[in-house]
């Protein structure tokens, strides 16, 4: 028997809410706009923490300059602070080497993250999602109880069809969705007028800049 | 972790009905490269503060597990005590098993595409307990 | 025993190339890349497949406009034909519907689409690659030898770390390096300076449209 | 897939050492969903085809697996024999099984997250075949 998945409820039990940013796709600004936001929830003196949970190409601690820092370990593993900001990504393990990590892989490193980081008393825990619709986005569900969507979109029409296939997903499952963002808005082009029938929150976009 | 077994433990102790656990079997693997004896006492510990009456009388038994390695490119197999890293390597690994991915390769092919077979983590082998009025009814996990 | 990796070979020997794009990071072009590279040999007179294993966010059909295309079975799959190339996507199965695949999802369903798929004589496989570095880049490595890599990058700092660590694990393996495209290139900024002391040529850079 | 099956046999039997291979036991599931008749013939006509004389005296047996998925959210198991689903979902599921992922969801639960149990393709559970000229000698193979 695997006895990490017996303490994840308390691990996140000093949590408030955990924000998991996704979106199905790459490069849309998953991680761009995970960071904004805990930087700004932050500054309104919310208690914030970060999770990179894409572990094959981990970008929160470049984004936050996060050079030079390491987790303390004291009954579990202590997140360090950057800008204010909880972080807690598998970089500070696997250094700049490659590290390809299969399914089994990111789903056994999530676990573990999850089961042994200390998050102390957070106001928001913003997940850092990778792209695509896999381990990470299921383990989030299960191991994750009372995860909060945000999706982040853009006019590409590449990128359309994998938000509604996501949104499809959570739909479904009764979970619940912040909304959706449109970033790198330019032009009069959104993909918001193909969103809208889902009936979910629009929450303002973000011009390409 | 610890408390992640004694959590666990808890658990199943409930799931299976149990007034009082008597042994606990934790097996550890290679890649966590825990000393027996601070995780014992660390078990031990948090067995008192947590554990209330149902692990009172618990006793823990460790038993460690070799971790083997084997490449999914060309099938071959070694073991994570043959091989030699530096210290933040252990380190990291120590944190998080999967990270040897990262400073590990096939002795036999480069190829960093292999499965951690045996000795990943820290998994709990079976709990012995008593029920009620009855003694020494088992429950064995795998 | 699984049988499918027996035929694999067989399977590729009337292909002459097969060029797989990557660059472990999502949106940098890969897939737009791979679509335009294999139009425009096509146009030169070569014999072009595309294989889109971006297995939960395919792109290349929206790409090529290709709807209401299915494949036909043959002694296999044959992959039907786009704008004079062939395409084989997982999108003929899954239709639009959510299909959360984990990892070993993944590797069975890449693995039944190379035993089956019947390519003919093609002068050149193009695989346009998911972001990350896992399940699929390793199964391209056992199962599709012979792959060259062509790598998509972009001036972003958040491209290059990853596009680094695809490029060190490639060369550690000895595996065939094309070269670098640098994409979505706007001003001076370039990733090329960083990329440059691998030893791998620099092909070309496409402007940020 | 019967190609496949025929290319993997030859593979271990070369393996192996065999001159002749007399008995293949071929398993297929159930997310298949194939007849074992047509499957048969075209096993057979393969056989002769491109198996020479190492297959010319190879019977085939066909066994059948059910298909069964276990969810990994709430641990259900269910048949994929026990549900319903278009046409158009059953062909998709029949060119590639992982595709089920788009059609079927835990009937306890509503989850997309489940494993392909059992069944999910074609297996070779066994060949037997001689060597040289000691009749007999077998070689199984999981
Ligand atoms: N609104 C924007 N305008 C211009 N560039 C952006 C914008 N949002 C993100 N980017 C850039 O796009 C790239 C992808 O962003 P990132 O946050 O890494 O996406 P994801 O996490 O979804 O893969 C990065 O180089 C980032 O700096
Ligand atoms: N040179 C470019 N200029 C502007 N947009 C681009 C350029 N290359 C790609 N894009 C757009 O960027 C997005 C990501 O491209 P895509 O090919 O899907 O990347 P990937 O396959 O690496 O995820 C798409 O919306 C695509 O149209
Ligand atoms: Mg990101
Ligand atoms: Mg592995
Ligand atoms: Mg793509
Ligand atoms: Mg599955
Ligand atoms: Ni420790
Ligand atoms: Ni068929
Ligand atoms: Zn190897
Ligand atoms: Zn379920």
């Amino acid at each position: 028997m695997d006895p990490r998945v017996s303490i994840l409820d308390r691990r996140l039990c000093e949590v408030r809410r955990i924000i998991a940013v996704t979106g199905g796709k790459g490069g849309v600004g998953k991680s761009l706009i995970t960071a904004a936001l805990g930087l700004n929830l932050s500054r309104l003196g919310f208690r914030v923490a970060l999770l990179d949970l894409d572990l094959t190409s981990p970008s929160l601690h470049i984004i936050l300059g996060a050079d030079d820092i390491f987790p303390e370990e004291e009954k579990g593993i202590i997140p360090p602070e950057v800008a204010g900001v909880k972080l807690m990504s598998i970089i500070y393990f696997t250094a700049r080497n490659p590290s390809p990590l299969r399914g089994p892989d990111i789903s056994n490193a999530t676990l573990e993250l999850l089961a042994n980081t200390i998050w102390g008393e957070v106001d928001f825990l913003m997940v850092d999602m990778p792209p695509g619709v896999g381990d990470v986005m299921m383990d989030i569900i299960r191991w994750m109880r009372g995860s909060e969507f945000l999706i982040v979109s853009n006019p590409s029409k590449l990128v359309l069809e994998t938000v509604i296939k996501v949104i499809k997903l959570l739909t479904e499952l009764d979970l619940p969705i912040l909304g959706v963002i449109e970033n790198m808005k330019r032009g009069e082009r959104s993909s918001w007028e193909k969103l809208s029938g889902f009936g979910i929150p629009f929450l303002g976009e973000l011009p390409y800049f | 972790m610890a408390e992640a077994v004694i959590a666990a433990v808890i658990d199943e102790a409930e799931r299976e009905g149990l007034d009082k656990v008597t042994e606990i079997m934790v097996r550890v693997g290679g890649l966590q490269q825990m000393e027996n004896e601070v995780f014992e006492f660390a078990l031990n510990e948090l067995k008192g503060a947590y554990g209330g009456s149902i692990l009172e009388d618990a006793r823990i038994i460790l038993e460690r597990e070799d971790a083997v390695l084997r490449c999914r490119f060309c099938g071959n197999e070694w073991k994570f005590s043959g091989i030699r890293l530096c210290e933040d390597e252990y380190e990291a690994i120590h944190f998080c098993p999967e990270v040897s991915h990262a400073y590990i390769r096939c002795p036999s092919c480069k190829s960093p595409d292999f499965d951690l077979l045996t000795g990943r983590g820290v998994s709990i082998a079976w709990i012995k307990g008593v029920k009620g009025e009855e003694d020494g009814s088992e429950s064995e996990h795998p």
